[in-house]
């Protein structure tokens, strides 16, 4: 494989991972005929580090691996644009961070499970990004999934000293209030 | 079988539907008889009745207009039979696509109507081809569809994170214990709120018939149908009639059109 | 402002973003006294989507505004880092969906009625669930059925700008060609 095109790919999944990568994280990028020597891929990675000066973002190596981030000059713009922007959490994301916050630790197969839904992978995202929540370790099953958490951050950013203090469920609804209830939202 | 369909991607019906002990199933059995289990995996490759309605109408390039649907609709209600016997969710669908297909081979039989039909009334058969017509666009555009890059199959939105972002929360805390709240309820009322119907057999309406014929000799059509059992039982009233007519154990007798219609014991008089 | 520092800080701000931006966005990135025409911004934003090629990911205008996304021969190999599964939706489950879509505002029943099929309760949760289908009111008929429609995240997630940019549905074919045309990659 040429050298061109690894840098495509490991561009592309440091580009879109939501943690820092080790080099063991890009080697499952390639099959195994095909995986570049690890020589190959620190050139690479060398490369696109030396991209950095003109572009928005660029390569770091930090401890956990590489990542790419945005150039510091851009950090005030793009702080004060998010800050103007109010969010809009749709639903899925709401019903997924409290999943995790209730239900911690949890799989993301089980998330999926439990809503029916395959399409979380922006969710646990944006839920990772904004540090919200963490890996917690992972679960002693094939596979050896991921066991997602909330974070420290999470608490501070909802005003709570613990988990302890989140709002109680409410009782399960009767199946005569659920059918009452109005539970799309709409003028039902 | 929609249950079964859902675990894969299925294509249009392909070429060679079904793969039966190695041996490809390619052509519908002449006589009918398939092993059950082939059956079964035979017709996971249909959508539904249309599909299979559909199927069968183009294996055997037969005109639906004309009298061969004669041979059609046995087909089909063969399968259909074999079907229930399988005890398949979707039985319902099937058994109303089967009696309009009675319907129609029952009107081919008969001489035609002294009362032409009104124009803007579409006869049972013209309305089976418009809705088979109708439903194809959209069997096809799925390919087209499903062809556009998704979110999260296909490609997937490129968000760096930049740490230090103290945003402040916009989130109430008490919101997550709603949305959890609405999520649970949604799906416990999705799953309550279908109350599955009885289970109402061709088999369980032929003993049925054959009792209260039985016993009375003669019964209207029109007490054997229970308002309860809905389009389901009245379609199968229908069909466990027309097989014990086929069995030669009952008779239909009606007096003159639109009289009420009258089923006869004719076994024991044998 | 030059046109190559414009494009320097929309890109950023679009590599770091959760969601789409707009070109309303995009204008908070600035100053007041820096902002550049809407001109600008849209050359700028056109240019950064003409880079497309080389590039693992690029630029995309959805319905709900601009985002940077992986090129989709990359994407096989991004998931083999994360764990996420490659959503495969059924014909049963791409047909209640295509009606909907091409349909709305269509109730329950009008797809029953078409598929002849009774429509399968975790297909209708599942659209629901993934926020690509929405209750846009109720039939006024007798029982008030739902009437339900396409959202904007189901054109954002399916990589469209509005419905107008649906695959065009097939026309209805005639009795002749539902009966001889090869209509169905099959040989009947």
């Amino acid at each position: 494989m040429k050298l061109s095109q690894v840098k495509y790919i490991v561009e592309g999944a440091l580009l879109t991972a939501h943690e820092p990568l080790q080099l063991n994280d890009l080697k499952k990028l390639f099959e195994v005929h095909e995986c570049p020597a690890a020589a190959t891929l620190e050139k690479a990675l060398m490369e696109l580090t030396a991209e950095k000066a003109s572009r928005p973002v660029f390569l770091q190596q930090v401890a956990s691996g590489y990542r790419y981030q945005l150039q510091p000059d851009l950090m005030s713009r793009v702080q004060q644009l998010s800050e103007s922007r109010r969010p809009n959490h749709s639903q899925a994301f709401m019903e997924t961070l409290a999943l995790i916050a209730y239900r911690q630790p949890i799989t993301r197969g089980e998330i999926e499970q439990m809503r029916g839904v395959t399409t979380v992978d922006h969710i646990m995202r944006t839920l990772l990004a904004n540090e919200w929540v963490r890996i917690m370790g992972r679960k002693e099953v094939v596979g050896y999934p991921a066991l997602y958490g909330t974070t420290k951050k999470f608490l501070d950013d909802f005003n709570l000293k613990d988990l302890a203090h989140l709002p109680p469920l409410p009782a399960m609804p009767t199946i005569d209030e659920m059918m009452n209830t109005n539970l799309y939202g709409d003028s039902a | 079988m929609n249950a079964h369909h859902d675990t894969n991607t299925s294509d249009a019906v392909p070429s060679v539907p079904a793969v039966i002990n190695g041996a490809p199933l390619d052509e519908l059995p002449t006589d009918l008889y398939i092993p059950p289990q082939a059956l079964r995996v035979f017709l996971q490759q249909f959508e539904g009745p249309l599909d299979l309605l559909l199927y069968l109408v183009r294996k055997r390039s037969i005109d639906i207009l004309l009298v061969d649907i004669v041979q059609v609709t046995e087909q089909y209600v063969a399968y259909v039979n074999m079907m229930e016997q399988l005890a398949w969710d979707n039985v319902a669908n099937y058994l109303l696509i089967a009696a309009t297909l009675i319907e129609i081979r029952s009107r081919a039989l008969l001489p035609p109507p002294i009362e032409d039909t009104p124009v803007d009334e579409l006869s049972p058969e013209e309305d089976l081809l418009r809705r088979l017509r109708a439903y194809l666009p959209f069997r096809e555009v799925v390919k087209d569809l499903d062809a556009l890059p998704q979110i999260g199959r296909d490609t997937c939105m490129v968000s760096i994170p930049f740490a230090q972002a103290a945003r402040p929360p916009t989130i109430a805390v008490h919101d997550l214990s709603t949305a959890l709240n609405n999520f649970i309820a949604r799906n416990e009322a999705e799953q309550h709120y279908f109350i599955a119907p009885e289970k109402i057999t061709t088999e369980s309406k032929v003993q049925y018939i054959v009792s209260r014929v039985h016993t009375k000799r003669k019964v209207a059509l029109i007490d054997l149908l229970e308002a309860r059992e809905g389009r389901m039982g009245l379609v199968t009233v229908f069909i466990a009639m027309m097989e014990l007519v086929k069995r030669t154990i009952i008779s239909l007798v009606q007096q003159k059109p639109y009289a009420p219609i009258y089923l006869r014991d004719i076994s024991s008089k044998r």
